[in-house]
């Protein structure tokens, strides 16, 4: 085959990244990458392990009783999947308490310590409330539909939780095309918003549906679009190789993270507002909004299926969290170069951490955006701004990925960004209020 | 060869209950589980990166469109729907039956062309070289086109005369 | 100049609610909420709910109240109920044989403590009031709207002590009337006496 | 009956569903839900014949992947079609409050 662009560009695999990590992928790459390279079995209780430990187990204990060999890998699978609903579900249990804490501390409250010891049963005892309400269905209701939304909320979030790599050697199920999967698996919340809307019979249901999936589709496309800049850059489509390929470290210390590059750190902050808009969280929490329709989409439902719809919105949360940390903080990578014994799930969790809470703490500052103000940012400047990054990640790539690059590539994304925050903001500057006492 | 098996009766059972269900969300439902079904079925059949495209664009986008839109034309209609369906079912027969036995008859008689069976599986690394040099033309026609159709929905859907005036100016 | 670039008000934003968040872990005066059933927060002095009545020793003779009914009279929600206490050839004892307060009507406004002439009626500083009866319950009767002195005192220390002080006048001054009275009667009688002796003599 | 002539036949059943909502349905936008159906008919018999037929052995020079870029490209034009389908039937129904197909008959003449 003639060389082509391509080849040509991944045979000159970038020098900062360590060339064994950077198999070229134009090889005929399974549809699922081999689970791990083919090194020494390790020990069984290293921690670098750990998350694939009962996966391990399982394998090992299956292939003693003589299982045939098919069975065990989806006995494997199927292991995996366990421990990442445990693990995940467990997160969104201490999410919960945790959000409302920080919530309280925020406004100079302490936040729920009354159940077990600081709160920590809170959780549980939200979760006995939630199972024990009752569940009413309205008459009106198509009751199909009214059952299958809330399900078909959780399960693209966990779908999509199996995709992200989440350690050097554990990434539940390593597909070659894990960002496609993952914005596929998304977009299937808004059919089941929608779902969850109109099945429940009544107006606000509706109406709060209706606002919900336009605000979902107008955010879902700079979404896309500013992660094209990671996807244009690495070449890959594969997660675990996205992160391979932001191994190593700049200037010996700066470690080259895609957020660490100038067109990385705008599509980083497009892709972080994107995702709270997209996780329907404060400022955007517009399809829920208490004072305006009642609980949006949500209102008709109560008991399980109402927890089952928070934990669809925290699990999509987390999922598009654990989704910016591997695009732009380079997933597992360590963030300081000696750090070499500490196991590689460590950093993502701790990213993650950062991550979701920097979520609460935007939820504890900033007031709900009005639906107009909500669609004018998205599409007159998210999306203007999201495109900019695409040429500016290719001119930092053919000016060398150097610092030349920096200098060239940064004013050519500052410029823009100067020039719409200041009509924005004239535009949206609202006239000063004139007051008018009542004259005594 | 199974999957294929199990696949199949299943999105015919899902188009049926597209064409066939009275009130139209619950069609415009089942057409959405029937694209689901076929994207699953393009992964079964090998081409990933296209199963995962069509279940993004179809079922993640066209088919909210198309719920959409019936949304915002509700009129309680399913009434009539129902009670004349009888008659158009027959002669919406008539005219496909014909169509369908034609297809049937060159699917499972006439393909006598030789087959290489082969492990289909689609790289994309392959399909995106493909698709941008012996396809680049046809890509930027199909960009061009896609802007045209963005802005011209937008125009056609907007409110005529009405500018949506700005809150912020009043 | 403070130079206002578009994006700065929202990093001040989160700046705000960051150090509401750090220092509420080590700034006490931060930390303005109690454990509630365990602490209670101090009530400020003027805080007013439901009147009480106060009596000086005994609950029952010391009960300051006449049964005057200016407060019922003036009680703008119409909630205070009282009825005299009267002997048997119906003679008024001045004193309320019934004094009920309804306190799902009272709206906390003190205006029957500002009437009263005889400083008998105050607002109490209690508010864990709820019961489960909705009738009944919140029909307060003499019993437990009358508190003692020291009550009154230990709630409110400088209008209590204000009250007994101007009481304690009164008294002194009604005292000094009554033995003032009680001289010039004396006077009466001797000089009454005197002038019989004298009408004595002369007859 | 090989898988090819099974995907066939399954193809050229919905291709028949399709028509037969064109052919039946009142509401416009059901009439898209059948247009939709057709398309994909289509895309799956592109599928299907590049799965099962291998395209390295006809002819080396012909580039593989023709199936699948037609179907590529048939799915951006269909999402396209839709698209502005929906908006011309929502400019229709704001004039004639109504999407029922019989009642578009001003062009009678």
């Amino acid at each position: 085959m003639k060389k082509t662009f391509l080849d040509r560009h991944r045979a000159g695999c970038p020098d900062h990244v360590a060339r064994a990590s950077c198999p070229p992928p134009n090889q005929n790459q399974a549809f699922i990458l081999p689970l791990a390279a083919a090194t020494a079995e390790p020990s069984l209780f290293s921690p670098e392990f750990l998350p694939r430990l009962p996966q391990r187990l399982v394998e090992m204990i299956l292939t003693n009783f003589g299982v045939p060999d098919w069975l065990v890998t989806i006995a494997g699978f199927l292991v995996a999947a366990g421990t990442v609903v445990a693990v995940f579900l467990s997160a969104f249990a201490l999410l919960s308490l945790i959000e409302r804490k920080t919530l309280a501390r925020a406004q100079n409250r302490i936040g729920p310590n009354r159940a077990g010891w600081f709160g920590i049963l809170q959780p549980v005892a939200d979760g006995i409330k939630m199972l024990t309400k009752e569940d009413i269905v309205p008459a009106k209701a198509e009751k199909f539909l009214h059952l299958l939304a809330p399900i078909l909320i959780v399960v693209p979030a966990i779908l999509a939780l199996g995709v992200i790599p989440y350690g050097r050697e554990w990434t539940p199920v390593p597909l070659e095309l894990g960002l496609v999967f993952f914005f596929a698996v998304g977009s299937l919340t808004e059919l089941s918003v929608f779902m969850a809307g109109w099945a429940s019979g009544s107006k606000f249901p509706m109406l709060g549906a209706m606002r919900a999936i336009s605000q979902m589709v107008s955010y879902e496309l700079p979404l896309i679009i500013s992660a094209l800049g990671v996807i244009m850059v690495s070449g890959t489509l594969s997660l675990p190789h996205i992160v391979d390929l932001q191994g190593g470290f700049q200037l010996g210390f700066i470690p080259s993270w895609n957020i660490f590059t100038p067109w990385g750190l705008f599509a980083g902050l497009l892709f972080y507002i994107c995702s709270i808009a997209e996780a329907n969280r404060c400022p955007f929490d517009l399809p829920e909004g208490e004072s305006e329709i009642v609980a949006g989409h949500m209102t008709e439902y109560s008991g399980f299926k109402y927890a089952l719809f928070f934990m669809g919105e925290y699990l999509g949360l987390l999922a598009i969290a654990g989704l910016f940390v591997t695009l732009f903080l380079g997933g597992w990578q360590a963030p300081l170069p000696g750090l070499g014994f500490v196991p590689t799930w460590f950093w993502f969790f701790g990213k993650l951490a950062l991550v979701i809470f920097s979520y609460l703490w935007i939820r504890a500052t900033y007031p709900r955006v009005r639906i107009d103000q909500l669609m004018r940012f998205a599409w007159l400047c998210m999306i203007p701004m999201a495109l900019l990054t695409l040429p500016a990640a290719g001119i930092w790539h053919f000016t060398g990925r150097g610092l030349l690059s920096w200098v060239v590539v940064l004013p050519l994304m500052l410029v823009p960004w100067v020039i719409v925050a200041v009509i924005f903001n004239r535009r949206l500057a609202t006239t000063t209020r004139t007051y008018r006492f009542a004259d005594t | 060869m199974i999957p294929l098996l199990i696949l199949a009766p299943l999105i015919l059972l899902a188009a049926i209950g597209a064409v066939w269900m009275a009130r139209p969300v619950h069609a415009a439902l089942m057409l959405a589980l029937t694209l689901a079904l076929v994207a699953v079925l393009y992964l079964a059949l090998g081409a990933e990166f296209i199963g995962l495209v069509q279940f993004a664009v179809y079922v993640g986008a066209v088919a909210v469109l198309i719920v959409f839109s019936l949304l915002i034309t509700r009129r309680g209609d399913e009434a009539e729907e129902i009670e004349r369906r009888p008659k158009s079912l027959i002669t919406g027969l008539l005219c496909t039956v014909p169509v369908l036995a034609v297809l049937a008859y060159s699917a499972i008689f006439g393909s006598n062309i030789k087959l290489i069976p082969w492990e289909a599986k689609l790289t994309i690394a392959e399909l995106g070289e493909t698709l941008f040099s012996s396809h680049a033309p046809a890509v930027l026609a199909l960009a061009v086109l896609l802007t045209a159709v963005m802005i011209g929905a937008a125009l056609f859907a907007r409110e005529p005369g009405k500018t949506p005036e700005d809150p912020a100016e009043k | 100049m403070k130079i206002k670039l578009p994006g700065l008000g929202l990093l001040e934003g989160l700046a705000v609610t960051g150090k509401n968040m750090v220092q509420s872990f080590y700034k006490k005066e931060r930390m303005t909420t109690v454990q509630y059933p365990e602490e209670r927060a101090p009530i400020s002095p003027n805080f007013r709910n439901f009147p009480f009545l106060v009596y000086d020793k005994d609950p029952q003779a010391g009960l300051r109240c006449t049964a005057c009914s200016i407060c019922e009279k003036e009680c703008p929600p119409q909630c205070i109920y009282i009825v005299l206490e009267r002997d048997e050839n119906g003679k008024s004892l001045k004193r309320p044989k019934v004094f009920d307060i309804d306190i799902s009507v009272c709206m906390n406004c003190g205006i029957c403590a500002e009437v009263c002439p005889f400083d008998s009626i105050y607002m109490d500083g209690e508010y864990e009031m709820s019961t489960d009866d909705r009738f009944g319950g919140l029909l307060l009767g003499l019993d437990r709207l009358s508190k003692s002195a020291e009550y009154h005192m230990k709630l409110r220390p400088e209008q209590a002590s204000e009250v007994m002080a101007r009481r304690k006048a009164d008294e002194e001054k009604k005292a000094a009337a009554a033995a003032a009275k009680a001289a010039k009667a004396k006077a009466d009688a001797e000089a009454k006496k005197a002038a019989e002796q004298e009408k004595g003599g002369e007859a | 009956m090989t898988p090819l002539s099974l995907m066939l036949t399954l193809s050229s059943v919905l291709f028949a569903l399709g028509l037969l909502a064109v052919l039946t349905r009142r509401n416009a936008i059901l009439v898209l839900v059948g247009i939709e159906l057709m398309l994909n008919a289509a895309n799956l018999n592109f599928i299907a014949f590049w799965a099962f037929d291998s395209p390295t052995a006809h002819n080396a020079v012909e580039p593989a992947l023709s199936g699948p870029m037609f179907v590529m490209f048939s799915i951006a034009i269909a999402a396209a079609e839709a698209a502005v389908g929906l908006a011309i039937i929502l400019m229709v129904f704001r004039h004639t409050r109504s999407t029922d197909l019989n009642k578009l008959d001003s062009l009678h003449g």
